[in-house]
């Protein structure tokens, strides 16, 4: 056997697929199930990230006819730059996710069977992959329904909980509504590849080689952005998101927020750089505007949330957002031809994706173990945890500084990046879209500086401060499976931060072949310590000076200071000479985001209320009050409700739908997808 | 006659560590002059800290690790981008280390960590200066950045020295992209460095704190370390300033005359901008907090509209 | 012939008898059934009169038991209502229904005198720390105060905000800055204020029970310095209260000259006030430059009069301090260069927008609120009552002096401030009145001597607002009981109430807008 | 002086006009609004003169001398004794939704310079540039006449669009005849003139200056 991106793939697939067959028969031993089952997603994962990595790094394109599918609808397997990127970003992060989840999920143990999450994670990690590698329509639909299949019984596995059931119907109507728009692209970019008369039309490779008309094409484009933004999050899109996310288990939490939403991005990136091709500038400017307003609504979502793991879900659609800025971006620059710029944009998007991946799968692990040690999501019943889960907390931290974009960890090096496309705007030479961009930049700040307070939050309220809440139980430092999973993740956030310049080197293929460009020679060319994306005199960032010149002067100062041998003596709180003081006086989560909420309030539906009691009282003696506040979604009653309500309906009438087995879910899925094509 | 950059960057360091105290205290100065006092010695600064450096530490009984590390990396992140601005001369080792953006966003760790810290001790007033500071910082930042934006059109850079050379070369201040940014930099400057309009460095009164808010837990050397940070941090922003709208006299090239002079000039500029700073302090009160809003967002509406007069006017 | 007195009598009828043995003469007094009392105050509710103060007295040694006064103004005159409860059942129907105000004053019944007021829906200790015995009532006479007290572990119930995300903010007794200590408990939604409560009690010295064993001369240095920022108010109200007790005549001149004291007082405080509230707004010019009046004042003060805040100035039966010609001259020079100085100052305030934008709309004490809780002083005349004791109960020699308070409706800070800037104008016109109708003669007359079981009632309206002090002798003419009431014990209540719905750093400039007394409070 | 400083510095001049307009877009007291308005005149004023120098056309010192002493000293002042005899002095005017007015503002200023900039194409005038900016200030007053409800502060936003025209008319063509300008000039302060009298008339009658007032009148009607 050759020893090849392709083979190493393939065993990565076997492995998932044994581990998917097997697993029912170690069905009465749930500990062996989980050791091995989470050991061999793991082991897959690492192949299938060598095997991106080394596609990337070897700049090879590899392309393969399956004897699978429908008779005369063959699958199409191709592994290129872009592929075996995104191999990386999921197979990396499944790597570290499914060591974590040897941990994580002996929780369930004695509670529920995991068979079906080990089942059906394998199978998201395997639909998630053959998203990526597929090079033709049907097989990308089927991978694709696999993936939000798998994901929908995963949201669904702790079913007794009422919001699982909702938020896990919720997800299926948004996937499915954004998988037909997909299709409906597909079809159509197919259809025009042969003039609408076979079915030949439906490879990529068929549809790259046609020039679509213009309309056309921008029907094709607007269905895909439609549909891979539903899957993405992208506001007014994203509703489902912090629903599903929120309520799926930890680990599983992890892979969706941190890879699952960027098989969207590929998909865009895939649609519009690759197989349209050229377009005019107004897509660009509407990917744009669009991730603008995720990136700053997604944010503002996060920093009222109160759930810990919902703000998690709602900061993803931020990042989303910043992906989709870059690609933008991207897609303006390739329209005016300034090919070096549209390589700085998209590296910028696609890096920002690979730094997401990380983080947000750590935060999502960290989420994971705090929920693990307490049983607690409410930020308002946490705080102090900083004592008892020292190692949590400090990876916690990690992946808060990387998201809130903070030197010298990951998220600053691709915001740093987007800001400098920004930055190169003027070379535009329309006037109107000179003028615009700029505040595009001014809103990717807010929405930097937005993220910094809700991890503030996040961090601050759930492990600084005293404990709060009613239950005060002892908690215990999670196990070892989950504390190395998420240093993993930790660790690549510091490397992906601190090494920028080789990532870009790694990563240029990905630019040269969409956008014709390169920037690595000019992103390293004042060293590999100097992140220097034009030239050293236009901007430049290095992170492993300003690392290690923080470090030594830390250093330094430490030491000089503690040369007198000072004491530090322990004292009780300053109680401001009154002694009973009690946690109640200690800011909480609705607090801390209260000035953000008054002054954005007119974007959400705010309802506060307080009641004296006993009403009534004259307001100089009440006995108490009390105090409620909502914080609601405005697109939820705008967008979704009638929505919800007309698929209610509709879910009635079919009845079976939702019976919750897969067989008969992804027939009626491939039903959906045949139909569709014949009708095209 | 040359001189090494190596060598110019430890002055500068040094420069930093010493003239911000001696800066704080010349702004007291001229501010009790202003309100009719008699003014402390222009040292009293630099005699808190070696006080402050000498007196034990008082921690919380329930401060972690974070609250103790905190100090020093504010410090640490303030002394580094102390390496970065052009004091003296532009041509410094740690110059590329990052441009303005990276700049900005070398004090948001600071700012991060202090309001972390804030929130260690789980008492109402930490939390209250940490949700006060990361408000206000999320709304200075779209200034910030807007401004740097219309300063780059001009220069064509975000990096410092680049900055410096270039509107030391002819270009003025009578450009309007630069006189917008200008106005909107002071803004913003006073926003971030917790000057009077925004927050009051010289209150008592814990329930209107901001940054005070946040650190009021502090003591001994952790305490010393935090108040010479935001002396220097102060100092940076008014040379930040300098360097990117007024950078005549400081040295370009690396010629010992040019580098002798610089600090002369140096403490011109800066003695002006202390009297700059004086009279904006004097004459106004602290703003309510939520008015902090329209205040920066009229940073932003002169960054902007900076930005546009490139466009327009330029 | 007394509008309120006819009030009460047409609505109880026959029951209510004339105050005979307690009829000090600066005010009428009724004697109303127990059972009665609160239905009394129904009807003085119904015709807008205020509650002034509700104090209880241990009048065993006359063996009537306790005796419960209530006082009410309106207008142009006082009406004391008293009631007795036995010793055996210390109870009185409360008058909280009807007067909101009352419920703190019962709570000090309650806690210090032990007499409960049946109705009134907080029971909680007021003034009293939760960590005293709860049967410690110092009031009484049978308290002996001489013996330290074992110190109970106790708990004080405060009113909580119930609700996911509130937290509390614990503020003082012990302040960052030189201020006097008290306790303020915020439940508070990030910078909203859901609810104020303030606990005070923290600088509670017995001062009520200290009167009870001082001879009628020494407790006027007592009542001097029962809140040392308006001595002479204090000690003015108590000299006057005792003089109308014995019915001692006082000089004409010294009534001139307490007034001219009264006056330097006021304004005194009010640069000082004026300066502390531009403070609070972080305006510090402002504060460094009416410090700087008001240190000039208070050391013309000392030059002139001896002390600097005019301590013992006040005298029962006169006063302890002359002016001469060459004083007079002094003062008037003083004065033409603090109008100008003040008017420049003045000019800055109400000309900087940032100042005013921090003032105006802050802390707004409604003037609905304001008649309810009955609030006096330049916190009422700031909300839209106009109260003042200089002219609707003067005393001499303000009825022979027209005095033109301002009255403003808006109820903020703003208002708040100016009506201080308006009496420090109106408090220099009439100090000039003064200095130039200043009649010639003696400063003091001796005191005739009390006989037993007599009282005296005095309001004198000090720089905080109007300031009442009750006296009663005892059995052998001593002091039986003192009440003190400061401005301070009704303008709490409003600051609480004016919070409502602000944020949480305009606290302390509302704070600073209302000044009042700890020390007056707590006693 | 150079062409290339006097450009520089009529630049800076349009641009401080830019700023006063969006500043009386956000000011709430009238009295600060006046303020702005007189310095806008001022600005307007040197810019004027500098433009004259420029052409070398010296109508526009006459022209400038009287921006001068119309806009920055008689209508101020005019207006000035009005907000003190009418004790509107320190009255705050509800200004609907700063920030949002302020975006509009922006987004007047790009639309504008859009609008101009096929003019600036063709233009070979030292002061094309400044065009854009001077549509923006009409714009600008414009707007400020919609968001304000006040008479006195709608009135400061009518000769500030005023001003914005006559910048425009410099800076398009260095300016109008001096006659169309004596005459615009004595309109304007006729105009001023007879709004004074009006708004004390109103003011009399409905004892508030607030225009709403009028529409309610003409509902009754």
């Amino acid at each position: 056997m050759n020893f090849s991106p392709g083979s190493i793939l393939s065993a990565s697939f076997l492995l998932l697929l044994f581990l998917v067959l097997s697993a029912p028969f170690l069905r009465a031993k749930q500990r062996l199930l989980i050791a091995i089952g989470f050991s061999i997603t793991a082991v897959a994962s690492l192949l299938a990230a060598f095997a991106g990595f080394w596609t990337l790094a070897g700049g090879v394109t590899y392309q393969l006819v399956l004897p699978l599918g429908l008779p005369d609808l063959p699958f199409h397997i191709r592994l290129d730059s872009l592929a075996g990127f995104f191999l990386v970003v999921i197979g990396l992060l499944a790597f570290f996710v499914s060591i974590y989840s040897i941990g994580y999920v002996k929780g369930f143990l004695g509670q529920r069977p995991v068979t079906s999450l080990v089942v059906f994670y394998a199978l998201f990690i395997a639909g998630m992959l053959l998203v990526v590698l597929s090079d033709d329509a049907f097989l990308f639909l089927v991978s694709w329904e696999i993936m939000a299949a798998s994901t929908y019984f995963l949201v669904l596995f702790e079913d007794e909980r009422p919001e699982n059931r909702r938020a896990a119907f919720l997800y299926l109507v948004v996937a499915h509504v954004g998988a037909i728009a997909i299709l409906l692209s597909f079809g159509i970019m197919a259809g025009l590849a042969t003039g609408f008369s076979g079915f030949e039309g439906y490879t990529f490779d068929a549809m790259r080689k046609t020039v679509l008309p213009s309309g056309w094409a921008a029907a094709a484009f607007l269905l895909a952005f439609f549909g891979f933004s539903a899957k993405a999050g992208v506001i007014p899109l994203h509703a489902w998101l912090p629903e599903a996310h929120p309520v799926a288990p930890s680990n599983v939490s992890a892979l969706m927020s941190g890879v699952m939403l960027k098989t969207a991005i590929y998909g865009i990136v895939r649609v519009v750089f690759d197989i349209i091709g050229s377009f005019p500038w107004w897509w660009g400017s509407l990917v744009l505007v669009f991730g603008l307003l995720s990136a700053v609504i997604g944010i503002l979502f996060a920093v009222m949330q109160q759930d810990l793991k919902k703000l998690l879900a709602y900061s993803s659609v931020k990042n989303i957002g910043i992906i989709l800025i870059s690609i933008g971006l991207a897609m303006i620059f390739s329209s005016y031809q300034l090919k070096p710029l549209a390589a700085l944009a998209l590296l910028a998007g696609l890096y920002h994706a690979l730094n997401h991946a990380m983080y947000k799968g750590l935060l999502f692990m960290g989420a994971g173990a705090v929920i693990h040690a307490t049983h607690e999501r409410n930020m308002e019943n946490l705080g102090g945890l900083i004592r008892f889960l020292p190692w949590t907390s400090v990876l916690f931290l990690i992946g808060c500084i990387s998201i809130s974009s903070l030197p010298p960890f990951n998220g600053f090096v691709s915001e740093w990046l987007t800001f400098q496309a920004f930055l190169l705007s003027p070379s535009l030479n329309t006037p109107i879209l000179k003028l615009l961009i700029p505040l595009g930049a001014a809103l990717l700040a807010l929405s930097s500086a937005l993220a910094a307070a809700a991890f503030v939050k996040a961090f601050g309220i759930t492990f600084l401060g005293h404990r709060r809440g009613p239950d005060q139980g002892r908690v215990h430092e999670v196990n070892w499976p989950m504390r190395i999973g998420m240093t993993m993740a930790a660790i690549s956030c510091l490397m992906l931060g601190v090494l920028p310049t080789y990532v870009i080197k790694w990563m240029d293929p990905i630019a040269e072949k969409l956008t014709g460009a390169t920037i690595a020679h000019s992103a390293s060319g004042f060293g590999w310590m100097w992140l220097t994306p034009i030239a050293h005199e236009r901007a430049s960032y290095s992170a492993p000076v300003a690392f290690a010149g923080i470090l030594v002067v830390v250093i330094v100062t430490y030491v000089l200071l503690h040369t007198r041998p000072g004491a530090i003596r322990r004292a009780p709180l300053w109680d401001c000479g009154f002694e009973k003081i009690t946690d109640r006086m200690q800011y909480t989560a609705a607090s801390f985001s209260m000035p953000l909420r008054r002054i954005f309030g007119f974007l959400f539906a705010v309802h506060e209320e307080v009641k004296q009691a006993p009403p009534g009282r004259h307001p100089a003696f009440p006995e108490s009050f009390t105090y409620q506040l909502r914080v609601r979604d405005r697109f939820w009653g705008w967008l979704y409700k009638p929505v919800i309500d007309a698929s209610f309906w509709v879910s009635r009438m079919v009845g079976r739908l939702q019976q919750g087995r897969i067989q008969v879910y992804l027939i009626y899925s491939f039903v959906t997808i045949i139909v569709l094509l014949l009708f095209v | 006659m040359k001189i090494h950059p190596f060598l110019i960057e430890m002055v500068q360091i040094a420069v930093l560590l010493f003239a911000a105290p001696l800066f704080a205290g010349w702004v007291k100065m001229v501010k009790c002059w202003s309100q009719g006092r008699t003014a402390p010695s222009l040292f009293q600064p630099v005699r808190d800290i070696r006080k402050l450096l000498s007196k034990d530490v008082v921690l919380a009984e329930n401060a972690s690790w974070i609250f103790r590390f905190t100090p020093y990396l504010v410090f640490g992140v303030t002394v580094l981008a102390g390496g970065i601005i052009p004091i003296i001369s532009t041509d410094l080792p740690l110059a590329a280390t990052a441009d303005v953006i990276a700049l900005v966003a070398l004090f948001a760790i600071a700012r991060f960590f202090t309001a972390l810290a804030g929130m260690d001790i789980g008492t109402a007033f930490g939390g209250m200066g940490s949700s006060r500071e990361m408000t206000i910082a999320s709304l200075a930042e779209p200034a910030m950045l807007m401004a740097i934006f219309a300063v780059s059109l001009a220069s064509k850079s975000t990096s410092l020295s680049q900055m410096v050379l270039v509107v030391s070369q002819g270009y003025s201040i009578l450009q309007p992209s630069l006189a917008f940014a200008l106005l909107a930099f002071i803004l913003i400057a006073l926003a971030e460095t917790g000057r009077v309009p925004v927050d009051n460095p010289a209150t008592h009164l814990e329930l209107t704190m901001i940054h005070e808010a946040m650190v009021l837990e502090y003591s001994g050397r952790h305490l010393a370390l935090i108040e010479w940070a935001k002396m220097m941090k102060l100092f940076l922003f008014v040379v930040l300033g300098i360097s990117a709208f007024f950078p005549w006299g400081i040295a370009v090239n690396d010629d010992l005359a040019g580098i002798l002079a610089a600090p002369a000039y140096l403490v011109m500029k800066l003695g002006l901008a202390a009297v700059g700073l004086v009279l904006i302090e004097t004459g106004l009160a602290k703003m309510r907090i939520f008015r902090v809003t329209e205040f920066l967002g009229s940073a932003f509406l002169f960054a902007t509209l900076g930005m546009l007069s490139f466009f327009i006017l330029e | 012939m007394s509008r309120l007195k006819d009030i009460v009598v047409a609505a109880l009828g026959k029951d209510v008898k004339p105050d005979d043995t307690l009829s000090p003469a600066s005010v009428i007094s009724l004697f109303i059934p127990r059972e009665q009392f609160a239905e009394a105050t129904k009807a003085l509710k119904n015709e807008y009169a205020l509650l002034a103060a509700e104090w209880a007295t241990d009048e065993t040694s006359f063996s009537r038991g306790f005796g419960i006064y209530a006082c009410f103004r309106k207008e142009m005159e006082y009406l004391i209502v008293r009631t007795s409860a036995p010793v055996d059942d210390p109870t009185f129907p409360s008058l909280t229904k009807k007067f909101a105000a009352a419920f703190r004053f019962e709570r000090q019944i309650q806690s210090l005198m032990g007499v409960t007021a049946i109705g009134n829906p907080d029971s909680r200790p007021w003034i009293k720390h939760e960590d005293w015995p709860a049967d410690a009532w110092p009031l009484r006479k049978s308290f002996d105060a001489s013996k330290p007290l074992p110190r109970v572990p106790g708990e004080y119930q405060w009113i909580r905000v119930k609700g996911e995300g509130i937290y509390e903010i614990p503020v003082g007794p012990v302040h960052a800055g030189i201020i006097e200590p008290g306790h303020f408990r915020f439940q508070a939604m990030g910078e909203d204020v859901i609810n104020l409560e303030e606990k005070l009690g923290y600088v509670h010295k017995g001062i009520e029970k200290r009167f009870e064993s001082l001879s009628w001369h020494e407790a006027s240095r007592l009542a001097g310095r029962v809140s040392g920022d308006s001595t002479v108010a204090h000690s003015l109200a108590y000299c006057r209260a005792v003089e109308a007790l014995t019915g001692s005549p006082v000089p004409d001149r010294a009534m001139w000259l307490r007034a001219l004291f009264l006056e330097r007082e006021r304004i005194a405080n009010h640069l000082g006030d004026l300066g502390a509230i531009c403070n609070d707004v972080a305006f510090a010019f402002l504060l460094y430059q009416f410090s700087r009046l008001r240190e000039i004042v208070l050391r013309a003060n000392l030059k002139l009069f001896g002390h600097r805040l005019l301590m013992d100035r006040v005298v029962p039966g006169g006063v302890a301090a002359n002016i001469d010609a060459a004083g007079i001259q002094a003062i008037h020079q003083e004065l033409d260069w603090l109008a100008r100085e003040f008017e420049r100052l003045v000019l800055i305030y109400d000309e900087n927008s940032s100042v005013e934008d921090r003032v105006r709309d802050t802390g707004v004490l409604k003037p609905e609120q304001a008649r309810d809780l009955c609030v006096v002083g330049y916190v009422a005349r700031a909300s839209g009552l106009n109260l003042d004791c200089r002219i609707h109960q003067p005393f001499p020699p303000y009825d022979r002096i027209s005095v033109n308070v301002p009255v403003l409706v808006s109820g903020d800070v703003h208002a708040r401030a100016w009506v201080r800037v308006e009496e420090v104008r109106e408090s220099m016109r009439i100090i000039r009145e003064v200095l130039n109708t200043l009649p010639e003669g003696g400063i003091m007359n001796p005191l005739s001597d009390p006989g037993p079981d007599r009282a005296g009632f005095a309001a004198v309206e000090g720089w905080r607002g109007e300031t009442l002090y009750w006296v009663q002798s005892g059995p052998k003419g001593e002091i039986n009981r003192c009440m003190v009431r400061d401005p301070s014990s009704l303008n709490w209540l409003g600051l609480e109430q004016c919070i409502h719905g602000n944020i949480v750093p305009d606290f302390p400039v509302c704070n600073k807008s209302f000044n009042q007394s700890y020390s007056g409070h707590d006693l | 002086m150079s062409t290339q400083l006097a450009a520089q510095i009529n630049s800076l001049l349009a641009a401080f006009i830019l700023l006063t307009a969006f500043a009386m877009l956000a000011q709430r007291k009238k009295l600060a609004i006046l303020h702005l308005f007189a310095w806008q005149g001022l600005f307007l004023s040197v810019s004027t003169a500098i433009v004259g120098f420029v052409a070398k056309s010296h109508h526009l010192y006459i022209s400038s001398l009287l921006t001068l002493t119309l806009k920055v000293v008689v209508l101020p002042y005019i207006l000035h004794v009005l907000i003190r005899k009418l004790k509107i002095r320190k009255e705050i005017e509800a200004v609907v939704n700063v920030p949002t007015t302020m975006l509009i503002g922006i987004a007047l200023v790009i639309f504008s310079y859009h609008l101009t900039a096929p003019i600036r194409e063709l233009s070979t005038l030292v002061t094309r540039s400044t065009l854009a900016v001077a549509l923006a200030t009409v714009m600008l007053g414009l707007l400020m006449m919609i968001t304000r409800r006040h008479a006195v502060t709608q009135i400061i936003g009518f000769l500030a669009m005023e001003n914005g025209l006559f910048f425009a008319a410099t800076s398009a063509t260095y300016g109008m005849p001096l006659v169309v300008e004596l005459g615009v000039a004595l309109d304007i302060l006729i105009a001023a003139f007879i709004f004074g009298i009006f708004f004390f008339h109103i003011n009399t009658t409905f004892d508030s200056l607030d225009v709403d007032q009028m529409a309610r009148l003409k509902e009754e009607d």
